[in-house]
């Protein structure tokens, strides 16, 4: 095992890796910019290293500065959290070449995931079902058409460096395709500085399903069931759970299958989710790979009582799954709501400053994941996620029961939140059925207020 | 990326603030004032202002009332509970031998990057900036290598060495002090 | 238990203090001004604010003052966030009509147990004390009924009744306020 | 099901109360004394009431107050926590009188096992080993030293109203337990306002082992496995955890079985304890029976996944228990540390007084139930328990860990608390064997420093 870990991130993951760390008797280094510099997290770790200033690419996406801190800090290994550099194959590149350990998967695994082309070629190779798209990219914008009209429209026009719900657009007819095609080309370019485009059968009023997995260095995988992340805003997700609502034990089985199937050809070791669309037909087709760990772990954690971050680590330096597939059992019903400093009254914009006054809910049932207390300053310069609100009960009825009350014990001033929309999300009866695709919050829920 | 130590300290003083609001008007702007005056008092945990400019006058107090022991609060009771103390570049004084000047009109040359700082070009070399060296904006004071990358780091203001403030092959972080420099 | 009430109430609310602190041309705006310097004071613990500004000037005092109880600054955070007042009796002034005096020079009976207020013997009987009738310490001015059983609740101070705080039937906690009274 | 139901009691616990009715849908009546008026639980509940002044005589255990404001304020029921009124019959009677529901068990349950000779009689009844003891009550000196010659030295001598380890005497011969007895008698006469009296074989040196158990108002009950309570300061319980370290499966379910036959006998409903003394060569012997939830239960809860205060209250409105004893089972480990205001530096004396800086640790495997925040003023006037920090993992050992890091993530300023008690106890190697009896802080740890 590891005796020293560099941890290359900040906010509640960097929070996250420290605390597993903590438990399994692993000193941490905590990097952090000039504007992280009063965080009170950092003083939980054994030593800290300024990086640089405040904006990501001078610190936190800086590989130089990250690996010369753990070059001066004489680390083993260094775990990149989420976001930043944690799907960044060149990083891992680099901490491989520098004889530190990456926690997370090989470069290779990474590289052949993370390129959305190779990754679907991977996955039809390993079975799992897909909607109907182009044999690899399209050249241009008359075969673009060709592949749509042999699939059918509406067709995604996807970048193959995006991701994460960035860089697609959608074409109804030929002509928004002819259009839309130059725009995408343009975007991707400026946005990932790679043009490349593919088309795929468009999928509408989809429910957003991934699966959890864990493999070892020794050829083991197994799958941690499913989490449902339909409720996204923008695409981007506000809350998940563990199991998904009303998916058929069968089901269940074959898309986790599909997950296990797909890890195993990629020869992938540490955390990885393969991402979902289930239809309204309750057909599902494979989008995409994460090669993380993931925000909304806890959901997994707290129905299979397997530590996610912790086995991120063990994997990392050699040690063999301690457990079987057979061996996991999900038990009762979890729920994370995302807890973000944005102002729902205008648009959702960030809603940075001091934490002036903060009270976290707690009691029977709940977990709650944050770096935040009062007095904080929450910088303008990062992510706006300020914490996890994690619930864990013997049924789905009785999460939501205990969700709304730990959210309305919430007291969180004057920075404004997703409170009011995730305890919205939580009354309303869609949500309740388990029948919400990820659409919906733009759909209804916003244009309703 | 060596830095002019500013005149006065890069986090002003509350003194030096309130100095500023000298000729406001408004309440709101002097509000804003108590605002930002509390933000310091938290932050470093003063417990007590009093700013008089002619006939403006705000007086602060904070924790409990007097004769009782100073609150801290929650960052500083952070390093009670861990009793270590936040990394602070305030924290370090000019040593009292270094001149009488106060160690704030010193310039400051700061580290451009994390990486382990070399006061020579080799082991048994010459220092590049003794103590008391004279030196000019180009010139090299010392190394700092990150990443099997030996970058020199040149002064970027003139004077006299009036402080080295690390160690030779010590690892040295973002922004880091390294020199204090007497201006010339 | 029927208290006299103090010369200054109890906690007097930043409004008060300020509007009494001097003139000034626009109440409202000062008030918004006390209400966020208390919004400072609260979140930060801060004791004391003396702010003056050429004829304008407000303090601000809070926490335990000499020998008053102390009082929780989360509270006010907690009504600010959950948009719920706290149950307070400051929250209460006298009607403008009870008298010319200020509300703070009468007296409080206040309820001495929890239960249901009756103000008078039988349904459709006299009241015990109506506005403006004189009483004196050992009038009856109410009932209140606990456990089934009817208490009769004595004035304990002599006057005129200025103001009957609650409504007949009405329930009652303890150390509500019943009667302010206008001392003799 | 209750729509309303009152909280007789303050802090922690009418907080956990007031939790678990937001969850069921139930609104809550909150009463408070003068010195809890800006607790900022209050404003969870659906009403708040001022039942009088400080002390608790005239407050929190005044019964015509907390029955007049139940009266005014309509509620169907009173849950009266633990401490305080929870294991007053005459309290439970005048409900009963009133037509407001006690959630509890029977006036007559309690009456029973509240006398400590009718529990001993009923254990007795019910098959429950029992340590060697008088007859009912000794009548006097003689009595006593008879009793004693004939069960042989050491023995204790306990007042029939005592409890909760409050009215023992110990003696080791004859000459001791002629002077202990007066000094009993008078002590039980003025502290309980009963001196009755009973001798019983004293066990040195044991373990606490006690068994939650749950029984509805349909003749059901069930048994949720045991709670090791050996870490005790004074005979006050401090770290409690469940399942016990190293109790074979066998004897487990011998003690487990007892405490169901028990509350069998009594015909019980509602949650109760049944608490044991486990001696050196692993015999277990009847100590006393709890009738109400315990401030422990939360380790219970985490293992079994069982809600019991949820329970206390399905089962007083008449619900039946929805599991049988072959559906629980346990789960990982729990752990939980008494947070108390005090000063281990003065004698543990209470350290009341304005919470200036409140961090609560979270992360996975970590519960938090408080009602303390930053501001918080604890009154000097009750209990010194301001937060019971509780752990789940899969194992004692990671469980220790994870309440070692979270311990160690704390800041309360400037009040003083039993969290380096709990630190040093939790990285004793004695702790760690799980080898602690219940004299072991004052006899080793607190004499060592």
């Amino acid at each position: 095992m590891f005796s020293r870990i560099l941890v290359a991130n900040r906010g509640e993951v960097a929070l996250r890796v420290i605390r597993a760390c903590k438990e399994l008797g692993i000193e941490t280094v905590a990097v952090y910019s000039e504007v992280d510099r009063n965080a009170s997290y950092l003083h939980l770790a054994d030593e800290r290293i300024c990086i640089g200033p405040g904006p990501s690419s001078e610190s936190y996406l800086n590989i130089p500065r990250i690996i010369a801190a753990a070059e001066i800090a004489d680390v083993e290994a260094i775990h990149p959290g989420y976001g930043f550099l944690a799907e960044n194959a060149h990083f891992a590149e680099v901490c491989r070449d520098c004889k530190i350990e990456f926690i997370g998967p090989s470069v290779e695994s990474m590289r052949m995931l993370g390129d959305k082309i190779e990754a679907k070629r991977l996955a039809k190779k390993a079975n799992v079902p897909m909607n109907p798209c182009s044999e690899g990219t399209v050249e241009d914008v008359a075969e673009a058409a060709t592949v749509a009209a042999t699939i059918g429209y509406p067709v995604a026009i996807k970048a193959v460096a995006g991701g994460g719900g960035r860089g697609i657009r959608f074409a109804h007819n030929e002509a928004t395709l002819r259009s839309m095609f130059k725009q995408a080309r343009a975007e991707a370019e400026v946005a990932f500085g790679d043009g490349r485009l593919y088309v795929e059968k468009c999928i509408e009023n989809f429910r957003h399903i991934e699966v959890q997995f864990l493999g070892d260095m020794h050829g083991n995988v197994v799958h941690l069931f499913e989490r449902e992340c339909s409720v996204q805003r923008r695409r981007q997700k506000m809350i998940e759970e563990s199991p998904a609502p009303g998916l058929s034990e069968k089901l269940r089985q074959e898309i986790c299958q599909s997950a296990v199937r797909l890890a195993k050809l990629a020869d992938y070791h540490g955390a990885g989710t393969v991402e979902f669309m289930l239809d309204q037909d309750n057909t599902f087709h494979f989008l995409e790979v994460n090669t993380r760990i993931q925000v909304e772990h806890p959901v997994t954690e707290m129905v299979t009582g397997v530590d996610l971050v912790k086995w991120q680590i063990r994997i990392a330096a050699g040690e063999k799954l301690a457990f079987s597939q057979d061996d996991l059992t999900h038990r009762g019903s979890s729920i994370e709501c995302r807890i973000n400093a944005e102002d729902p009254e205008r648009g959702f914009r960030p809603s940075p400053g001091r934490v002036v006054a903060f009270v976290a809910p707690g009691g029977a049932g709940v977990r709650w994941d944050s770096h935040v207390y009062q007095g904080y300053e929450i910088p303008p310069t990062y992510d706006s996620l300020i914490g996890k609100l994690i619930v864990h009960r013997p049924t789905r009825e009785e999460a939501i029961a205990t969700a709304r009350r730990a959210l309305e014990e919430f007291i969180i001033y004057p920075i404004k939140t997703t409170i009011p929309l995730c305890r919205q999300i939580l009354s309303h009866e869609r949500f309740l059925r388990g029948e919400w695709d990820t659409t919906y919050i733009e759909r209804e829920l916003l244009g309703d207020r | 990326m060596p830095k002019k130590a500013p005149k006065k300290t890069k986090r002003k003083s509350p003194a030096a603030k309130a100095a500023k609001a000298k000729k406001r008007r408004s309440a709101k702007e002097m509000i804003e004032d108590v605002r930002e005056l509390v933000d310091l008092m938290t932050a470093h945990d003063i417990t007590e202002v009093n700013f008089e400019d002619g006939d403006k006058r705000i007086v602060l107090r904070r924790g409990p009332p007097a004769g009782a022991p100073a609150e801290a609060p929650a960052e500083s009771a952070m390093s009670a509970a861990n009793s270590e103390p936040a990394p602070s570049r305030q924290a370090e004084p000019a040593p009292a031998d270094a001149d009488s000047k106060p160690a704030d009109e010193l310039f400051e040359i700061l580290s451009p990057m994390v990486g382990t700082f070399y006061a020579s070009a080799s082991p048994d070399g010459e220092p590049y900036a003794a103590h008391g060296a004279r030196i000019t904006e180009d010139t090299v004071v010392c190394i700092v290598e990150a990443m099997k990358v030996m970058n020199e780091i040149r002064a970027e203001c003139s004077g006299t060495i009036a402080e080295i403030c690390v160690k030779n092959t010590q690892p040295v972080e973002y922004g880091q002090v390294l020199f204090r420099v007497m201006p010339a």
